[in-house]
């Protein structure tokens, strides 16, 4: 989230679309009809299915899964058309009048550099043209053909009502209420949100659908803004800790970069990752990468790090240049064999993986597994599962008793990025043990094993710094949060100011790429103070603007910074453009109110002013966005499984930069008479993720005991079945029986003039347990994902649902 | 109260058993339903220990009360559920004398008409009281409404049955002397048969079908 | 009038149906989760239990515009100011707290179930295993100890709130009207005045499970009010008629007592 | 960190009479002697609380535990009115939040192990298993070390294992997770970020 919850409650409008957040968020929604409650904030719905979301929500507003990008391209097309955008900020704050080259073009769904074979652009054209200093060329003006801002009208020109509401299924007079009530937020003095979760990252234009959205609160100057922002509702506890620290093949702890194997040298690679500006104006942030890559290889090595041997680099593993290594792609290459063992902690991909009959197929050729839990699952015995036969699967199973939430001491991350510390109640019973320690007794037995016998580059292992415990012999996570937060290793004086050795690194702006200071993780640096006070334990209830900062309670990242690109909530002379939420105000010196994203002068100060998007290399918010895999514009393409067999919009149906697996085991089937319904995924208010912490708590199975499929009353009447009925759902590459809930909340769409229904289940149930719960509804998904992130495409993919004859 | 020779036999063993049965458990039925029916009256529960015992004591006496009110109408019915016209209508006329002073009531049977309502109350409410009270016994069987009119049925059972359990006590035993050995021993002076009973003990003299305690045989055997 | 009445307010147009209160219920009286089954609806238990107090029934309508809704009402005891279970306890274990809510002396309780068809709302439940009822008691202990009751506390939405009667009612009403349309207020003009009171978004009619006019059924108004008195009075009349018969009457003469021999039969 | 009693006790401002009932001048004094009834409500009272956060869904819901100061163990858990995001409130799953601790019968409490070919777990120690997993880490490692890729560039990785999760363990362990893979050599390195 650029905001943070207790903010939801300042917006004018919120357009939660891929979310179900009454069900998934309920204390988030809270904020929500907060807001609604008193400041007459606007929810708007947007969804397949009509849910507890919904039910509260001003309006609801049907629409077929995965055409999100279609909905907000014609709200684009609508902004720039009805004039909604919010000039000032666009101008100023944007890359909207930056001139792309001439070279760059969009024809028939491709942008220019596609190459067919290797299903990959190459991006030589989607770039600006550059003047004499090498800063990018600018028309403030917007009217240059070939500004970003007439590029992006020229593209989305496409997206008019009627095709927008043939393809999503979406009536016009419904597209027109949330372009209309949306678009309204584009004044200074209004705020509009998005709320988004899993309904937008799964699927194979996932990346796209939320820089849509990106682009529209760009556009309508929302972003950085109290109100405002674009916010995931994150679903799992610590998954804004766990993606800040990086369990992600691609990114190490701060969303540093893995090497890759073309970088052969330290040099290389900070050479490769720190951007560089022309502009100087432009903060660029980032031009700080080698401070935060050296800190934190020292922070592994410690004084075995050295500027000699590269602080460690070249022990680190290379990912192959441009190979994907994600969750798909590791059981990918565990069914063919290659992956011989594997650690699952506190996961339950057996029930969560896309295509989890290839998953449980993959699991069996593994030669170890290590699971951490604290309960068992589907995973953890998957050598025990339907229709396998445990006598001929060779894997040793580990399955080790993990210690809960309130047994430990450590920190959280909440999808606002507020790291909260929590506190052990109580001990955790039997042999049970936090994960960290786990963790520790593992590489420290590796360790002991290489330091006896050698083995293969045995340096980092041997070097790495591991004693994170306490006196007692057991896990410190205090320990551990201090080397991530970071030290001065030896004293530094900064700014005429002294920093003893040993003492903590108060901010990541003193972090230095000499090994004179380490930091596990830079975007932490700072939640402890100078004097080792720990900030994230603050239970200060102070709100000094009023605006439900709580700059004293815990501390959010970066460097306590409540609202990101808080900046752009001023006009370039640092005034609020919103005096009544007044985030931020420039008193001619300084900031004043939330933590500054950077405490420059506003951009007006030609001399010393900055622009407000301090992480991005040119300063401004990219409607233009060449970082992506499949255009720097997104576009609408048909979900890889769609009833579709043409994309209404091109000739190109799918993602052109799909990463497609090709096993006999990855069977698709659309636009087929054989699976004619598309089919979503969810969760339940009730139940969480994959359902293998709550299916073993009688108090939530009782409200929500078995899976079920969601079906319209329309397609239950012409398939005969009747509420609460067990029935088959099937796809191309399996089927699970379930209960029918036949509702009134499923609606057929009606889509290029034929009507599609939709059905939808919960990714809740597994075999394990309980007994007679129903297996996973990802038996039936495809494992295909998004060309950026490799989000598998769970929330859109075709089924056939039929009535089942069982005997009693 | 040993029988003494000449009294005349109104009851055999199996009577005075079903009597028995059904006045207990109707006594026992009376008093728990009463200790779980008013507040004032829950100390009635602590000789069993408490409220909880007292209803597993009201549910199961009835489950005795239940084959001795079906016995007891089984041997009473043709004597005491018939009344007999007109006597027994004159007799109520002048409630048999009970009330006020008559110089010679209406001679009645076995059972005079006073004793024919109570026997037909407890006959009637009894069965409402069965069918009601095993209704009770498991409501989540039935619909709320039908056991909340079992419980109002219930209760009018025992308001009907009560007063007339009470008077049925008052004068078998004080109201009436000479009564009570009619159900504990079975037999009653003949001043006792006369005055209560004469057109009955004419009937049986002319039957010959009286039993006198002492005599070899019935009277009957000589006609 | 008892200053210390508080009224729990339910405002149904509020409720995101995420239960919090329902499992709060379960977690702070300890009442464990039971086998269910999915029966074609998110609202499970399908009906309050013994172990389930408090229950959020789910129910899809289309309104007279056309417009789907869905209806969300969190189900549990009403705590009626006139209650039909305390009058028909028989043991005093249903009592009518300082709070004008009704508690519950489980240990009291002899499993008679005379409340479970008492109850206009149908809400005390049989424990077959404790041979008792149980229902909500609004977490008696709770406010005695200066708490929320667990339910109010859990919710997120301020769809449950708690407070003085006369300023939840106010509350109740001025909810309504903001509301308008068919909203209303359910629960302060019968049974004598409820202590949890409902702002409805629909007429009460469209509520699956809610009596439209509850009332303290009329056979336990018959039974308890008036035969109850009269019972008393009918058993006392002959108590006192038996006496004063015995007294002024005295015993019927019929000899009974005479010691002269009877005669033989026949005459 | 040890809540005091008050701020446990003191009522969440968002809902309701947005104050404590004693303020409402709603009379608590004690009445009836069913001191059981109040049992709970009481050892609450002289319980130590304890806070924590919630584990499901990323807000960030504040909790209480209270914890039996004799044997140790939770007995009640319930929202933080001090919470700033909660205010108290939790959803189904946080109210349930109790039933996560070792009074749900469910929890592993042994290290538990299932030998190749096997249809059971069986019982093992911590050391026995730690030294096992890191014999199984080095052998694997060692065997499939891939020193050098296919174009000869070094990349110093290990593709044959692999580490999934956690999103649901605290961040230091996070972090602990993320760079021992990376000692190890692991590329494959993913969490439910990505599902």
């Amino acid at each position: 989230m650029t905001n943070h919850w207790i903010d939801l409650q300042h917006s004018d409008c919120i357009l939660i679309m891929g979310s179900n957040a009454a069900e998934h968020h309920p204390i988030a929604f809270k904020w929500m009809l907060r807001g609604k409650e008193k400041n007459g904030t606007k929810l708007i719905h947007v969804d397949p299915r009509f849910t507890r979301t919904s039910a509260r929500c001003d309006y609801h507003v049907p629409l077929r899964s995965g055409t999100d990008i279609a909905f907000l391209g014609g709200m684009i097309n609508y902004i720039l058309n009805s004039d909604k955008y919010f000039k000032d900020y666009v101008v100023n704050y944007t890359n909207a009048p930056f001139i792309v080259v001439k070279d760059f073009d969009f024809n028939d769904g491709l942008f220019t550099g596609y190459d067919k074979a290797e299903k990959k652009y190459s991006k030589e054209t989607w770039v600006f043209e550059k003047d004499a200093a090498g800063i990018p060329k600018k028309d403030p003006s917007l009217t240059d053909p070939n500004c970003v801002f007439q590029l992006m009208k020229k593209h989305y020109s496409r997206y008019t009502l009627e095709k927008v509401s043939s393809i999503t299924g979406v009536s016009r007079e419904d597209l027109m209420k949330v372009y209309t009530d949306y678009a309204s937020t584009g004044a200074g003095d209004r705020a509009g949100t998005i709320c988004y979760a899993l309904g937008w990252t799964h699927h194979s234009t996932g990346t796209q659908n939320i820089r849509t959205m990106a682009m529209i609160q760009l556009l309508l100057g929302n972003i950085g803004i109290c109100g405002g922002g674009v916010n995931a509702l994150r679903g799992e506890p610590n998954v804004q800790g766990s993606t800040d620290h990086c369990i992600l093949y691609g990114n190490l702890p701060g969303y540093l970069k893995m090497p890759v194997a073309s970088l052969d040298t330290l040099e290389k690679y900070l050479k490769k990752y720190t951007p560089v500006t022309n502009d100087p104006q432009s903060p660029n942030y980032y031009r700080n990468y080698p401070k935060f890559y050296i800190s934190f290889l020292k922070s592994l090595f410690d004084d075995k790090a050295t500027p000699e041997n590269e602080f460690g680099y070249s022990w680190m593993p290379k990912l192959d240049d441009g190979t994907p290594y994600s969750l798909m792609h590791l059981f990918d290459a565990m069914y063919k064999g290659t992956v011989k063992g594997l650690f699952s902690v506190g996961t339950d991909p057996a029930v969560s993986s896309p295509n989890a009959n290839k998953v449980r197929k993959a699991l069996e050729k593994l030669d170890w597994l290590v699971s951490a839990n604290i309960f068992d699952n589907e995973t953890c015995s998957f050598w025990k599962g339907p229709g396998v036969d445990p006598g001929k699967v060779k894997t040793e199973c580990f399955l080790l008793p993990a210690s809960a939430t309130m047994e430990k001491e450590g920190s959280q991350t909440n999808s606002g990025r507020w790291v909260q510390w929590k506190y052990k109640a109580a001990r955790a019973p039997g042999d049970a043990i936090p994960v960290g320690e786990m963790f520790i007794k593992i590489i420290d037995a590796v360790k002991a094993l290489y330091a006896g016998e050698g083995g293969i580059n045995p340096e980092p292992i041997l070097n790495f710094k591991s004693d994170y415990i306490n006196r007692n012999g057991a896990f410190s996570a205090l320990k551990a949060a201090r080397q991530i937060n970071g030290f001065f290793l030896k004293d530094t004086i900064i700014d005429g100011k002294t920093f003893r050795k040993g003492q903590q690194v108060p901010t990541f702006g003193m972090l230095q790429d000499d090994g004179s200071t380490c930091s596990g993780n830079w975007l932490m640096a700072g939640s402890f103070t100078t004097d080792g006070e720990n900030r994230m334990t603050a239970r200060g209830k102070d709100d000094p603007t009023g605006l439900g900062l709580y700059p004293n309670w815990a501390w959010a990242w970066p460097v306590n910074r409540r609202i990101l690109y808080n900046r752009a909530s001023c006009d370039i002379n640092g005034r609020p453009y919103n005096p009544k939420r007044k985030l931020l105000e420039w008193t001619g010196h300084k900031w004043v109110g939330d933590v500054p994203d950077g405490g420059w002068a506003p951009m007006a100060d030609r001399e010393n002013g900055k622009y407000p998007f301090i992480m991005k290399a040119d300063g401004v918010g990219s409607l233009f966005g060449p970082g992506m895999a499949e255009g720097p514009f997104s576009e609408h393409y048909e979900p890889f499984e769609s009833p579709l067999s043409k994309n209404p919009l091109s000739s190109q149906l799918n993602n052109p930069a799909l990463h497609v697996f090709e096993t006999d085991m990855d069977k698709t089937a659309s636009a087929s008479d054989t699976f004619p319904y598309v089919c979503t995924t969810y969760s339940c208010t009730e139940h969480w993720c994959s359902g293998a912490l709550t299916r073993w708590q009688a108090w939530l199975l009782e409200m929500q005991p078995e899976a079920y499929v969601e079906i319209g009353e329309k397609l239950a009447h012409e398939k005969g079945i009747k509420n609460g009925e067990r029935v088959k759902v099937s796809s191309a590459r399996g089927f699970v029986k379930c209960v029918a809930m036949v509702t009134k909340r499923f609606r057929p769409f009606l889509v290029e003039g034929k009507t599609v229904h939709q059905v939808g289940m919960p990714f809740n149930y597994g075999w394990l347990f309980p007994e007679d719960g129903g297996d996973s509804c990802n038996i039936l998904t495809p494992s295909v994902g998004d060309a950026n992130t490799h989000c598998p495409e769970y929330k859109a993919f075709m089924v056939n649902v039929s009535k089942i004859q069982e005997a009693g | 109260m040993i029988p003494k020779k000449g009294m005349i036999k109104v009851s055999d063993t199996f009577e005075r058993i079903v009597h028995w049965c059904l006045a207990i458990s109707c006594i026992v039925l009376m008093l728990s339903g009463l200790g779980m029916m008013f507040h004032s009256f829950n100390f009635l529960a602590i000789p069993v220990g408490g409220l909880k015992n007292l209803k597993l004591v009201h549910n199961f006496t009835g489950l005795i009360f239940i084959p001795s009110l079906f016995f007891a109408i089984l041997v009473w019915w043709k004597e005491a559920a018939i009344f007999d016209v007109p006597d027994d209508i004159e007799w109520i006329k002048c409630a048999g004398g009970y009330l006020w002073h008559v110089e010679n009531p209406p001679e009645t049977g076995k059972y005079n008409p006073g004793q024919k309502a109570f026997f037909i109350a407890v006959a009637v409410f009894g069965i409402i009281m069965i069918i009601s009270g095993l209704i009770m016994w498991f409501p989540l069987e039935f619909s709320a409404s039908t056991v909340r009119v079992m419980f109002f049925l219930h209760a009018l059972g025992f308001f009907v049955i009560f007063p007339f359990f009470f008077i049925h006590l008052y004068l078998g035993t004080i109201g009436v002397p000479g009564s009570f050995p009619a159900i504990m021993t079975g037999y009653v002076t003949r001043a006792w048969c006369e005055k209560q009973c004469p057109k009955w003990l004419r009937e049986m003299e002319e039957n010959g079908t009286l039993e006198v305690f002492g005599e070899e045989k019935p009277a009957a055997e000589h006609h | 009038m008892n200053k210390n009445e508080l009224v729990k307010l339910i405002d149904t147009t509020k409720c995101t149906a995420c239960r919090g209160c329902q499992v709060a219920c379960k977690q702070w009286n300890e009442m464990p989760g039971l086998k269910t089954r999915n029966w074609g609806s998110y609202q499970n238990p399908p009906e309050l239990g013994w172990n389930t107090w408090t229950l959020v029934r789910f129910q899809e309508y289309v309104d007279s515009k056309g417009i789907l809704k869905w209806l969300f009402r969190k189900e549990g005891c009403m705590h009626c100011t006139d209650a039909a279970c305390v009058k028909v306890c028989p043991s005093n274990a249903l009592y009518r707290t300082e709070f004008g809510t009704i508690g519950l002396h489980a240990s009291l309780c002899i499993g008679c179930k005379e409340c479970i068809t008492a109850c206009p709302f149908d809400v005390p439940k049989y424990n077959p295993h404790t041979d008792t009822i149980l229902k909500c008691d609004l977490c008696y202990d709770r406010l005695k100890g200066g708490e929320l009751p667990a339910c109010v506390k859990s919710c997120p939405t301020g769809a449950l709130s708690i407070g003085k009667k006369e300023v939840m009612i106010e509350n109740a009403y001025t909810r309504a009207k903001e509301l308008g349309g068919d909203a209303n207020v359910y629960g302060d003009t019968f049974v004598g005045g409820t202590h949890v009171l409902y702002v409805l978004g629909e007429k009460p009619e469209v509520y699956e499970n809610l009596p439209a006019r509850p009332a303290v059924p009329l056979t336990i108004v018959a039974w308890k009010d008036w035969f109850k008195p009269l019972s008393l009075i009918a058993a006392g009349g002959v108590l006192i008629g038996s006496f004063f018969h015995y007294i002024t009457h005295g015993p019927k003469d019929t000899g009974g007592n005479s010691d002269q021999t009877c005669k033989g039969g026949g005459e | 960190m040890d809540v005091t009693r008050r701020g446990f006790l003191r009522i969440s401002g968002a809902v309701g009479s947005g104050v404590a009932l004693s303020s409402l001048g709603i009379n608590l004094k004690p009445t009836k002697a069913y001191a059981h009834e109040l049992d709970k409500m009481n050892r609450v009272k002289a319980a130590k609380q304890i806070t924590t956060i919630c584990c499901y869904c990323a807000v960030g819901c504040g909790l209480i535990c209270s914890v039996d100061k004799v044997t140790g163990k939770i007995f009640n858990i319930e929202g933080d009115p001090d919470h700033p995001i909660n205010e108290g409130s939790l959803c189904a799953k946080g109210a349930g939040f109790f039933d996560l601790t070792e009074a749900n019968k469910y929890r592993l409490q042994k290290v538990l192990y299932r030998a190749p070919m096997s249809d059971r777990w069986e019982e093992k120690d911590w050391n026995w298993a730690i030294a096992r997993i890191a014999r199984l880490i080095k052998d694997t490692r060692d065997k499939d070390f891939i020193t050098k890729n296919s174009k000869g560039q070094i990349v110093n990785r290990t593709e044959s294992i692999g580490h999934l999760g956690s999103s649901n363990v605290d961040s230091e362990e996070c972090w602990l997770m993320s760079v021992i893979s990376r000692t190890m050599g692991l590329v494959y390195v993913d969490h439910q970020a990505r599902v």
